[in-house]
């Protein structure tokens, strides 16, 4: 599969989340709402390589990889907005997406995709010798016991799994290095997997590694685990408060400052000393996300894709026109009978 | 008539499952030798020990079972399921919802649950009532060899995830396996006709939510699950000397409750005392009372159930687990 | 008089128990962020952010109490628990049982929970009832901002292990952390009451097991936690225009019982109601039908629970969460 | 402390597992009954250097460790008796012994001991600087997620832990390498905190490891994770099915092979490839158990120490005496009022 067509599917993704972007903006999706945008690199490079029969589980971010694996826009799109005739009849929801036809299934809760791929990879080995199953995760989640467990028993059981770790430096607003001792190479290894890592801004680098990985699980010779890291552009979640400080400070910051001060300021607690501590570790916080990657265009690998395709800039305007097309024909095609 | 051992009869049950249906797999932590009769005769594909990772392999199950196969996950008792408790709270139990109904896992969690050995209060829970408050779950609980078979094959035909809870003390070879097969010196109050009995030549399924009246009496109606059945059904025969005339009925399975049986039965006695193992708050026992309220049956209610923590000495521990005394007691103050 | 958003107040009830005792220490995931006024205030000693490993930290947090300190653990939500229910069910619940009553872990847990804002239906539980059958939990559940204050300290100084559940539609920061912060064009039913209101000056702690009357009314008795308490005062408002009086029962705390309470009410009205947002089966509402009827008072019973997965659709959520529409209809019918 | 304290100690524990299977012998201890037999050099070099305020999380092995660490051993038998005045006053019994004096706790739940470890260690940093917190566990327990975790967040919290695992190489009846991927060492490191390793069965070794990595605990350099070796003389419990065919095949051997061997040659079921691959497994664990460690006396830790102190016969010849009498005058105290 050559750059164009894994453009296509990134940025195809992009332009589906932003088109979700918008029926959250406009209160159509209710509550929580995790994007993929930032990871697509990751997604397509994998995805990319699954045929019928292989299987996927994914965590609370699963627009990106379900759309890549075929799944139909406008039954996500119906799903997310609740409506009988989406994907899940409008019972799952965003970070419960499922379809039994891709044998893709999506969680919330953080590590469960590694029990789910391990499972996946089981029935794969039994009933459909050659295909395999990938899960996709975050670098916080590889602190969950059920995902390291999950990693040794694929191991021990020699089965065709891609563990495929997007790292994005953040769990919510928790640094995850902070709290994630050694080094995860280490840690997978002495789990008894292979380990590769890859620029999960890159996605022929992404395609390729995840290729080699995923021919090996073919071929039965086991499971490996791909270190990408990537960049969440829209931070953890739609309207992500950390976000919202930087982007909106006047209208955000004194939300938090003022009572942030009072409390600091209040007697009876810690010495200045804790109380200064304390107070670092909010603005670091803060400060952290205004110079983090987030911010920065470089590290978005759909365009990262599209400049490299630059050279044929009539081809991809055309590529970009039918990709919008297709994109805002969904949404209006899920709208149907929304009133606006 | 052919006859069996309780545990005998559930993985002769499972031999015939496997044997007619090759997605029928079979995990758990050491189960090559707890089940090397099945090993010896299906092989380790189809028979496999796991590393002690309840979280990964029962999720494991879940998803093994969404993608096609019909595992049973053993756990080595119910107790253990602390620590994977979330493969069934928020994945087994919800797939079908989350789908819209267009996606199932059929699997069969099978664990040795219950007391009245002495191993302590973090290996002797029954917690059937406990699982059963998580919609999407189904919970068995047999009590002889013969339901032990058929529901066992009832849980592998079933198409979401299902608990089969096998008692310990009416499991020989588990108890045996816990030590007591290396001395001659200790005696559990093990009820013969639960741990021995005879057994169809083939096993058919039982349809599930279908209880068994196993004693009528007009007096009161005695329901209960697992060796409360037998508890239950000793008292009744005392009760029945003292003039009292006890209905048995063994639930069998605890979700879905069979309540046009639990209806009956107290309808005509007026009166209903829950025997359960499991904890008495928030559980089957109080399931049971709201359940034939909301029929607007007319009835007099007592639960003689396990009310704390279990305690390690065995005197004590035949206190707080239910006795045959203490059903007598409770039908009798029940009664006037 | 001074008045608290609902998270404000028990964040200011913490902070004057972590003020008077150097021995309450808080942690959990993103703590620092969402504990931010703590934090400045106590320093990062005191206030403590964990990797995503609740086995890990919860299991600490019960061994931290258990050697001196008072932990406050927070879950990002209670349906997390799945993954370390083996901390509260092994360990915390068991540990003063097992010692002889030697030993005891103060510790309290503290977890968002319930829904009503479209999480779907792995981050939507309420799971009080379920962790109530567990002997040795205390399980609290605050309907108002003064109540939630009064109960967190009345946990800190409880000896033993308490779940303190903080219901996501009375927590104006949750729900804004959680997006809706970022747009002003989602409403939630948010109980106005509930979520702001008036608290004293100084927190003082409530007797745990003790439920608050909000309204007397002689024809039936609704019996409710957090949410629930106001849809049923919303709903009693109805049934009045229709002629009903009802008494609307707020339990605080789901175990211990207030029997007494419940007793008193019942036994005037006749008619319970259960209006209860966790899981109908082998719960809180059942426990309520067996602890009236084993006091031999004569009543009708009815109930209006969740009785299945929590759908994400914002309409079908509605109707499976515990709404006045549906509280009005089992009144009535429960009536005539 | 010298070698000879360290074979008191082992010898003493020793001699009270004894008395211990003598009781589970008579029946007086109904259920399960695991004991430290084998262990006990790596509990004694470890143990020996706890002082008051250091706490000790302990697995379903709990009599050699509180006997070791100076609890009372005719509360502790009482306790195993079910008697009211026991350790527990009878209600925790063998796999939940308890004792807050000691900040002792046991846990019948594989891997438990790890986040009890941690947070016995955080209430010491706050409340006890200086003090530390010990868990034993076994290497079946390193693929249980909740000691995973638990390794990890010692080395983030940077807690004064020491994990110790006593390798024995089985769990039960599974040999625990067939299912564990990677090398342990790798694992810990990959989880932050620094490995060691000690020959489990030499008590002066251990001691010297594990006092290293006190020291570096106490002085509030983080935690350790000690791997040592040892073999359980008495299998995993009292009783235990593998072992008693062993020991008496002729009694034993029959009530397994007979229906075994009726199933292995029953209609329908597994090719007999398939099937002499499931018997090859049931045989290896009965062959590797007679050709394992634990019948082999050099691999006992506390023949070791008495051959080392061999030189001064009487006083060793005087020492084995006074715990005789040391254990059974508990014994006897311990029965008193029990019909023999
Ligand atoms: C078991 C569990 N604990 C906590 C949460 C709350 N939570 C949701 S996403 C998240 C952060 C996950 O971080 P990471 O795995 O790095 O994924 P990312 O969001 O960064 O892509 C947390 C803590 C959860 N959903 N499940
Ligand atoms: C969570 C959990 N799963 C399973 C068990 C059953 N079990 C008790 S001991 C044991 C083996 C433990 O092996 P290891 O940790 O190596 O300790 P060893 O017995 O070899 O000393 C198992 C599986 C348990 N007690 N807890
Ligand atoms: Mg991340
Ligand atoms: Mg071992």
């Amino acid at each position: 599969m050559d750059l164009w067509s894994l453009y296509y599917l990134m940025k195809k993704s992009r332009q589906f989340e932003a088109a979700i972007t918008q029926l959250w903006e406009q209160g159509l999706i209710s509550a929580e709402m995790h994007l993929g945008t930032g990871e697509e690199a990751i997604i397509a490079g994998v995805v990319s390589h699954l045929v019928p029969g292989d299987a996927m589980a994914v965590d609370h971010r699963g627009s990106a990889p379900f759309l890549m694996r075929g799944v139909d826009p406008i039954s996500m799109l119906k799903e997310l907005l609740g409506f009988e005739d989406g994907l899940c009849g409008g019972m799952g929801g965003h970070m419960h997406l499922l379809s039994k036809e891709h044998l893709a299934a999506s969680s919330g809760i953080v590590g469960a995709g590694g029990p789910t791929a391990v499972g996946f990879a089981l029935a794969a080995q039994h009933l459909r010798p050659g295909t395999i199953a990938v899960a996709f995760f975050g670098e916080g989640a590889m602190n969950q016991g059920m995902l390291l467990e999950s990693i040794n028993m694929a191991s021990v059981w020699s089965l065709p799994v891609l563990f495929v770790c997007k790292d994005d430096d953040w769990s919510i607003t928790t640094e995850s290095k902070t709290l994630t001792g050694g080094e995860l190479g280490e840690r997978v290894r002495g789990l008894g997997v292979r380990y590769v890592e890859s620029d999960g801004m890159d996605v022929e680098a992404v395609r390729k590694s995840a290729g080699e990985a995923i021919e090996r699980a073919r071929a039965g010779k086991g499971p490996s685990f791909l270190h990408t890291r990537c960049v969440h552009l829209e931070g953890h979640l739609l309207g992500f408060s950390l976000l919202r400080i930087i982007r909106n400070p006047l209208k955000e910051l004194p939300k938090i400052a003022v009572p942030l001060t009072r409390s600091f300021l209040r007697l009876g607690g810690g010495s200045l000393r804790d109380r200064l501590a304390g107070m670092r570790i909010v603005l670091s916080r803060i400060m952290d996300t205004i110079y983090d990657g987030r911010q920065q265009a470089h590290n978005d690998p759909v365009l990262r894709a599209r400049n490299a395709l630059q050279q044929d800039t009539a081809r991809l305007q055309e590529l970009d026109r039918l990709i919008e097309q297709e994109i805002s024909a969904a949404l209006e095609a899920a709208l149907v009978g929304v009133a606006q | 008539m052919k006859k069996m051992y309780f545990t005998e009869a559930i993985d002769d049950a499972i031999g015939q499952a496997m044997r007619n249906d090759h997605r029928v797999v079979l995990f758990g932590e050491d189960v090559p030798l707890l089940r090397r009769n099945l090993l010896v005769r299906f092989g380790p594909h189809r028979v496999m020990g796991t590393p002690i990772s309840e979280s990964a392999f029962l999720g494991a199950g879940v998803a093994a079972a969404m993608a096609g196969l019909r595992p049973i996950v053993e756990l080595y008792m119910v107790d253990f399921i602390g620590v994977a408790m979330d493969a069934l709270l928020n994945h087994a139990a919800k797939l079908e919802t989350f789908s819209g109904g267009k996606w199932t896992a059929p699997l069969v969690v099978r664990a040795p649950c219950g007391g009245g050995y002495g191993d302590g209060g973090q290996h002797e829970q029954s917690l059937w009532g406990w699982l059963a408050h998580i919609p999407g779950l189904t919970v068995l609980v047999p009590s002889t060899p013969a339901d032990a078979g058929s529901l066992m094959l009832a849980a592998l035909e079933h198409d979401g995830p299902v608990i089969f809870l096998e008692h310990k003390l009416l499991s020989e070879s588990f108890l045996e396996f816990l030590g007591s097969g290396g001395r001659r010196t200790v005696t559990y109050d093990i009820p013969e006709t639960g741990v021995h009995g005879p057994v169809p030549k083939k096993w058919a399924a039982l349809p599930l939510g279908k209880a068994a009246l196993r004693r009528e009496g007009g007096d009161l109606t005695l329901v209960s699950v697992g060796v409360g059945v037998h508890r239950a059904l000793e008292a009744a025969k005392i009760l029945e000397s003292e003039g009292i005339k006890a209905s048995v009925l063994d639930l069998r399975t605890v979700s879905p409750l069979d309540k046009t049986a639990l209806y009956e039965s107290v309808g005509k006695t007026g009166n209903l005392l829950v025997v359960d193992e499991d904890y008495e708050g928030f559980g089957l026992s109080g399931e049971l009372a709201a359940v034939v309220m909301e029929a607007g049956i007319a009835f007099n209610f007592a639960r003689v159930c396990t009310q704390s923590t279990i305690p390690y000495a065995r005197s004590r521990e035949d206190q707080i687990l239910p006795n045959v005394e203490r059903i007598c007691t409770a039908a009798i103050n029940l009664l006037h």
